[in-house]
């Protein structure tokens, strides 16, 4: 099987890599390039904890090859902080205790920056629903429609 | 001299009795006479017996002491999530 | 295995008529890649779309709406025009999977699928939707209740690819809606659904209809006895409860983990009543 | 020293505020690490085969043609793990269920196991092992299996627990039984009686996380294990015994865990990476993918359960009488008998009786979640005891407290209780606004009790202090849910200073010595307690240090607000010394200073909760909206209140998702039907509302701060406070979880038939 060679952009850094034509781009992500803030919950699109953000779209990671990330743009977690200064979602998750166990946590932030971006204002449904495609079993999603709810009015003031 | 309660089928690997008087001052102590006088209990205790003291459920501490007068009713081992 | 990023349509169907072993189309992957994951499929040759020009677009033409096979249903929502002609078709593209799953799939993977439950089909063909093909021998149009012939099966031929699905532009006083039933509020596939097309005539009554319906058979049935029963009226509450009984009729529905056939049958019908309600109110009907 | 855990009254500076975890940050910015996120240079992957039978001999294995497969480092089978369980029977089905030695019980069930250099490799190698099946006639019901002519799964067993020993084997292992007083006579005085049967469905704990390990095996016979578990230390133990090591010589860290809830307390596939390791000389990683969770790690029992309730015209219930089947899959448990003990457990009975039968069955091994098989119990029992209310023509709550337990009163499972909370949550629920407000179209109200005995167990804790004064807290009990921060607020509250001083974290099991895991609720609640021990240990000696450097007797020092105090005017001039000011000179006053505490924090208090919810119906479909839900629940003493309400809105949804839409689903042929996130339905953020939240506090005796267990026993209620809902919105009474719509649906016509 030959290696397919990318050329990407992830979190703003120029990344290169050589992957097998199978290999998922949360795969190569997490085993090859070491950012293992996407997690594997499912490998079938249904936990969303594998999040990232591709050309502006929300995606689950297990659901790209990583050849198709060729000439696009790859955000994830680790890219959500500037240096020291944590993303005002990532900051109010955990003034509200929004995560438990913590191992959906990337995958929420990234959906929920994804929804702020498009919807700065959303109603509790809208959040609900925008949240959808990713699983929690320790919150009851309580803790985090707070925190969603409360960085969107921070994130408007700013 | 204590009165300890068994629960239904320790009772029953008893020789059927549900009350037991046995003197013993401490959790180990009542271990080591029922599986002396009730050969019956031993696979028992050796799988778990928790103890209730007054209510208050001991799964480990063998040291504790039986206070006279007090409810003593033995429990199996729980597990839980 | 070899992944290729071909930049044409005739490339694409070239190199799938051209593999030896399996190819697959990589369009969304939303399906593709569960099925590698499963290890049901392990292609020799995976055949990524998204690269030609155009398949990622939403084309208004003359004649209607031409959507591209790489549009993902995403953008089918953020097309204003698309949404405001075909309200139903969006909205049952907008219930397939969740907004991650909506960043990449396609309502040309969900018909070539080939589910009894896919969600965008039934609000198709109900639509009246078909199918561009480009193959080796040229290209063709079917309408897209041709494509799937069986679950899993399609009627294409060994290098065809369904190049854009088209919608027709839309006469005065129509209006389509989708409904499914899922067990949750979101992140199901359908346990059964109806999309009904309807469109008025000046006195409001109903002058033509289609009517859809999913996951009761092996695939997406087109009811034309419901219709009928739709057709000179205005959805009195008789006329409803006969269309939710032909409906109910015509399923050929199975037990399995997502519902019974009791439940199907039933629920079918109540689906395609308050689908035509929708559409109904979307043509303007009162 | 003694420790005494006795509560005396205080007032607390920093137990119960609501600061920011200690590993939040980690959390939020992707950095923490999980039980897949860690890698060693070399490392192989693992992959397991498991069996596509519910039952079936497994009469010879050939795993030639894999071990020939270029990058096939090691493959195993039962024959790398010999038996050397000697003769404990616990052991030997851990065993036999983390690699099939006869036969396969359960579709899923390990039976070989291969390490290659990469995924692709491993997946190819498990096509290349011939399993030869003789396939065996499966059941997986368990009234099914209950029966005669039922298929045996082990011809070894003979049921346990009846008057005479049994002349054939049967899946049932074990009867058990509990109770006091005598029903017959009881309903013989009963004016009103409900009897009704009732069935739940096997769930799973649904945890994010999959399970994942890496092992790496010596050749000198020393191993390190990085797994996310909720008790390393006993996963350490078990390991050690089943691969023949020396407990010392496996060290074992716990990684971040990505949710447990019971499902993490047993070993699955680490023993067969450390096998895996030990043959290939190489590290190996195994990770479990979601398909293998479903249908290889452990589920809760499916039951079958009847009730009987009697109540006098005053609304006394005269006698309760249940029998609780359970299902085990193939090995024996005690999940029925669980049930037993918990299922009138809310209440003060004069006659009650329950019976527990375990059950076998060709599912995978049963494993604790949340509360094991009380959830179940209640569900038939909080179903009953609102119809036998509305028999009565009372009102459910007020039928509840009129019955409810309370200080004194001899509980279902035996002992008498001490001061318990279960009027409390009945009161607080019954004046909650949630209670009186009102319903639209369609909607019911609902509510239910839940009972849950929490446990502690053997903990042990260091706490460091550092010449800056800064504190290091080592714990053993594994953080499932924020408890590094309840922790600190402990420490800091003991020894008087801020929570920013204080540092805590999970240790390796090399680090300190044995802990239990964390289940039974006890995370909190045990280390908090050695916490405090050992946070006393310190003080002793910090006190010590200051008086030596005073010059004057230790008795006359006392600590008060993070400060070593002369105590006594003849000490006028003597400023106070501050722990900083103590740790700086503790170089020159001898030596590094630290608290210790090894203890078994016995004493846990039962605890209870109220649930009320509203539930919308469609009618047409079977459909069903939450639109509101409360949790009322006792927690001694919240530390961090925040993450006591997570609990409670965590298990709150669980139990929501059990109720309504989680299953397995099994096929005729035995084999799983929904091993994935599609069809095994857990609730999305779309399904529920808010969930309202009051903590109770009363006391825990048993522990120097009050605290109880919070984390098992809001899955109780909810089943049952659901169905309530349900009927009273739909006019039907749902006897099967989960209420699916197909299942309402079926109801609603059902009554509309007549």
């Amino acid at each position: 099987m030959a290696g397919v060679a990318v050329s990407t952009t992830i979190n703003g850094d120029n990344v290169e890599y050589l992957c097998q034509p199978d290999e998922t781009l949360l795969d190569v992500l997490r085993d090859r390039l070491g950012l293992t803030g996407a997690k594997e919950g499912c490998g079938t699109g249904d936990c969303g904890a594998c999040s990232i953000i591709l050309d502006d779209r929300l995606v689950c990671s297990c659901l790209v090859l990583g050849a198709e990330a060729e000439g696009r743009r790859v955000e994830t977690v680790e890219g959500m902080a500037h240096g020291d200064r944590l993303h005002p979602l990532q900051q109010k998750f955990l003034e509200h205790a929004a995560l438990q166990c913590g191992v959906c946590t990337p995958g929420f932030l990234i959906a929920a920056k994804d929804l702020l971006a498009k919807n700065p204002d959303p109603t509790e449904e809208e959040i609900r629903f925008g949240l959808a495609g990713n699983l929690c079993r320790c919150t009851g999603y309580d803790k985090i429609v707070r925190a969603v709810q409360d960085a969107a009015s921070v994130m408007k003031g700013a | 001299m204590v009165e300890v309660t068994l629960w239904g089928s320790l009772g029953a690997a008893a020789g059927g009795k549900s009350k037991i008087e046995i003197e013993a001052k401490d959790i180990r102590e009542l271990f080591r006479k029922l599986a002396e006088q009730y050969p019956g209990l031993e696979p028992y205790i050796n799988r778990g017996i928790a103890v209730a003291i007054d209510g208050t459920i001991y799964r480990d501490t063998w040291s504790k002491e039986l206070p006279q007068g007090a409810e003593i009713f033995l429990l199996p081992r729980l597990v839980g999530g | 295995m070899r992944y290729i990023r071909p930049h044409s349509l005739e490339e694409a169907a070239g190199l799938l008529a051209g593999s030896t072993g399996t190819a697959a189309i990589l369009a969304g992957g939303s399906d593709l890649l569960v099925r590698m994951k499963g290890g049901f499929i392990e292609p020799d040759l995976i055949v990524d779309i998204k690269a030609i020009d155009g398949l990622g677009e939403i084309r208004e033409t003359a004649e209607g709406f031409s959507i591209g096979a790489a549009v993902p249903c995403a953008l089918m929502g953020e097309s204003a025009a698309l949404k405001r002609e075909w309200p139903g078709v969006v909205e049952a593209a907008r219930l397939i999977g969740s907004k991650q799953v909506q960043g990449r799939c396609t309502i040309v993977g969900n018909l070539c699928n080939a589910s009894p439950a896919a969600d965008s089909v039934p609000a198709l063909v109900a639509a009246g939707a078909r199918a561009l093909i480009i193959g080796p021998g040229g290209r063709r149009t079917i309408p897209v209740e041709a494509v799937p012939t069986a679950p899993g099966k399609t009627s294409l031929a060994k290098g065809e690819i369904i190049e854009a699905i088209l919608l027709d532009r839309r006469a005065p006083r129509s209006g389509d809606a989708y409904l499914r039933f899922i067990p949750r509020t979101e992140m199901d596939i359908a346990v059964v659904s109806a999309g009904v097309n309807l469109t008025l005539d000046e006195q409001g009554a109903v002058e033509s209809a289609r009517v859809a319906v999913g996951a009761a058979a092996p695939t997406v049935l087109l009811v034309e006895e419901a219709a009928e029963v739709l057709i000179g009226s205005k959805l009195d509450d008789a006329t409803l409860e006969r269309l939710a009984k032909v409906c109910s009729g015509a399923c050929r529905p199975i037990d399995d983990k997502r519902g019974t056939v009791e439940f199907r049958r039933k629920v079918a019908g109540v689906l395609a009543r308050r689908a035509a309600t929708t559409a109904y109110a979307r043509a303007g009907g009162k | 020293m003694n420790f005494d855990p006795r509560y005396s009254t205080r007032n607390f500076t920093s137990v119960g505020t609501r600061p920011i975890r200690p590993d939040g940050v980690d959390k939020v910015t992707g950095r923490a690490r999980y039980g897949a996120d860690f890698n060693m240079a070399g490392q192989l992957v693992g992959r397991v085969l498991r069996s596509p039978h519910a039952h079936a001999v497994i009469r010879k294995i050939d795993t030639s043609k894999a071990e020939k497969l270029t990058g096939v480092k090691a493959v195993i089978t039962a024959a790398d793990l010999p038996d050397l369980t000697d003769g404990d029977a616990a052991m030997y089905d851990i065993l036999d269920n983390c690699m099939a030695r006869k036969t396969a019980f359960y579709d899923g069930h390990a039976v070989a196991a291969v390490a290659a250099v990469d995924a692709r490799t491993a997946r190819q190698a498990l096509k290349l092992i011939e399993v030869d099946y003789e396939v065996l006639p499966h059941v997986t019901d368990v009234d099914e299996a209950m029966k005669h002519s039922a298929p045996v799964l082990n011809d070894t067993i003979f049921t346990e627990g009846l008057e005479e020993k049994p002349a054939k084997p049967s899946n049932v292992t074990k009867r058990s039984q509990y109770g006091h007083g005598d029903v017959h006579e009881g309903f013989a005085q009963a004016d009103y009686i409900v009897e009704r049967s009732y069935r739940t469905e096997q769930t799973h704990q649904g945890y994010i996380e999959p399970h994942a390990c890496v092992a790496s095996v010596s050749s000198d016979g020393t191993a390190d294990l990085w797994v996310c578990t909720q008790g390393h230390f006993v996963y350490r133990q078990h390991c050690a015994q089943l691969l023949g090591m020396d407990v010392s010589k496996l060290r074992v860290t716990s990684s971040e865990i990505g949710g447990g809830f019971g499902g993490k307390t047993h070993v699955w596939a680490e023993p067969v990476a450390l096998a895996l390791s030990r043959k290939a000389g190489r590290p190996v990683k195994l990770v479990m993918t979601r398909e293998e969770v479903f249908r290889a790690s452990g589920p809760t029992s499916a039951t079958s359960i009847d009730v009987r309730i009697g109540a006098r015209k005053d609304g006394t219930i005269a006698a309760a009488e249940a029998t609780l089947r359970y299902s085990c899959g193939p090995y024996a448990g005690m999940w029925a008998e669980l049930g037993a003990m918990t299922a009138f457990a809310c209440y003060k009975l004069e006659n009650v009786k329950t019976v527990g039968y375990e059950v076998l069955v060709n599912r995978p091994k049963t494993a604790a979640y949340r509360a094991p098989s009380a959830p179940m119990a209640a569900f038939a029992v909080e179903s009953a005891v609102d119809e036998l209310a509305k028999e009565v023509g009372m009102d459910p709550v007020e039928f509840r407290i009129r019955n409810a337990a309370q200080e004194g009163t001899r509980s279902s499972y035996g002992p008498v209780y001490g001061p318990i909370g279960i009027g409390p949550t009945l009161e607080a629920a019954k004046n909650h606004p949630h209670m009186k407000a009102p319903l639209g179209k369609n909607q019911g109200r609902g509510m239910a009790c839940g009972f849950w005995f929490n446990f502690g167990g053997q903990t042990c804790t260091d706490l460091n202090i550092g010449m800056d004064g800064s504190v290091s807290l080592a714990v053993g009990t594994v953080d499932v849910g924020g408890s590094r921060a309840s922790l600190s607020l402990v420490a800091a509250e003991e020894l008087g200073i801020a929570y920013e001083q204080v540092k805590a974290v999970v240790a390796d099991t090399s680090s300190l010595g044995y802990n239990d895991m964390t289940d039974g609720s006890r995370g909190t609640f045990s280390s908090s307690m050695a916490t405090i021990s050992a946070a006393r240990n310190a003080i002793k000696i910090l006190r010590e240090r200051a008086a030596q450097t005073w010059d004057i007797p230790v008795d006359d020092v006392v600590w008060e607000k993070g400060h070593a105090i002369a105590k006594g005017d003849k000490y006028g001039n003597l400023a106070a010394l501050s722990l900083k000011e103590i740790a700086a000179a503790s170089g020159k006053t001898g030596g590094p200073i630290a608290g210790h505490s090894e203890l078994v924090a016995d004493g846990a208090g039962v605890s209870f909760a109220t649930h009320i919810c509203d539930i919308e119906v469609d009618p047409e479909t079977g459909a069903t909206r939450v639109v509101r839900y409360t949790v009322v629940q006792d927690a001694g003493k919240a530390v961090h209140p925040t993450y006591v309400e997570g609990q409670y809105q965590g298990g709150a949804a669980q139990g929501i998702g059990w109720a309504l839409n989680e299953e397995y689903i099994y096929g005729k042929d035995g084999r799983l039907q929904n091993p994935g996130f599609l069809d095994y339905r857990i609730p999305v953020c779309s399904d529920l509302p808010m969930i309202d939240t009051q903590i109770l506090e009363i006391p825990n005796p048993n522990h120097p701060y009050g605290v109880r267990g919070v984390g098992e026993t809001s899955i109780v209620p909810p089943l049952a406070a659901i169905a309530n809902a349900v009927s009273n919105a739909a006019g039907v009474r749902m006897t099967h979880i989960p209420m699916s719509p197909p299942r309402i649906l079926a109801a609603i016509e059902a009554e509309q038939a007549g």
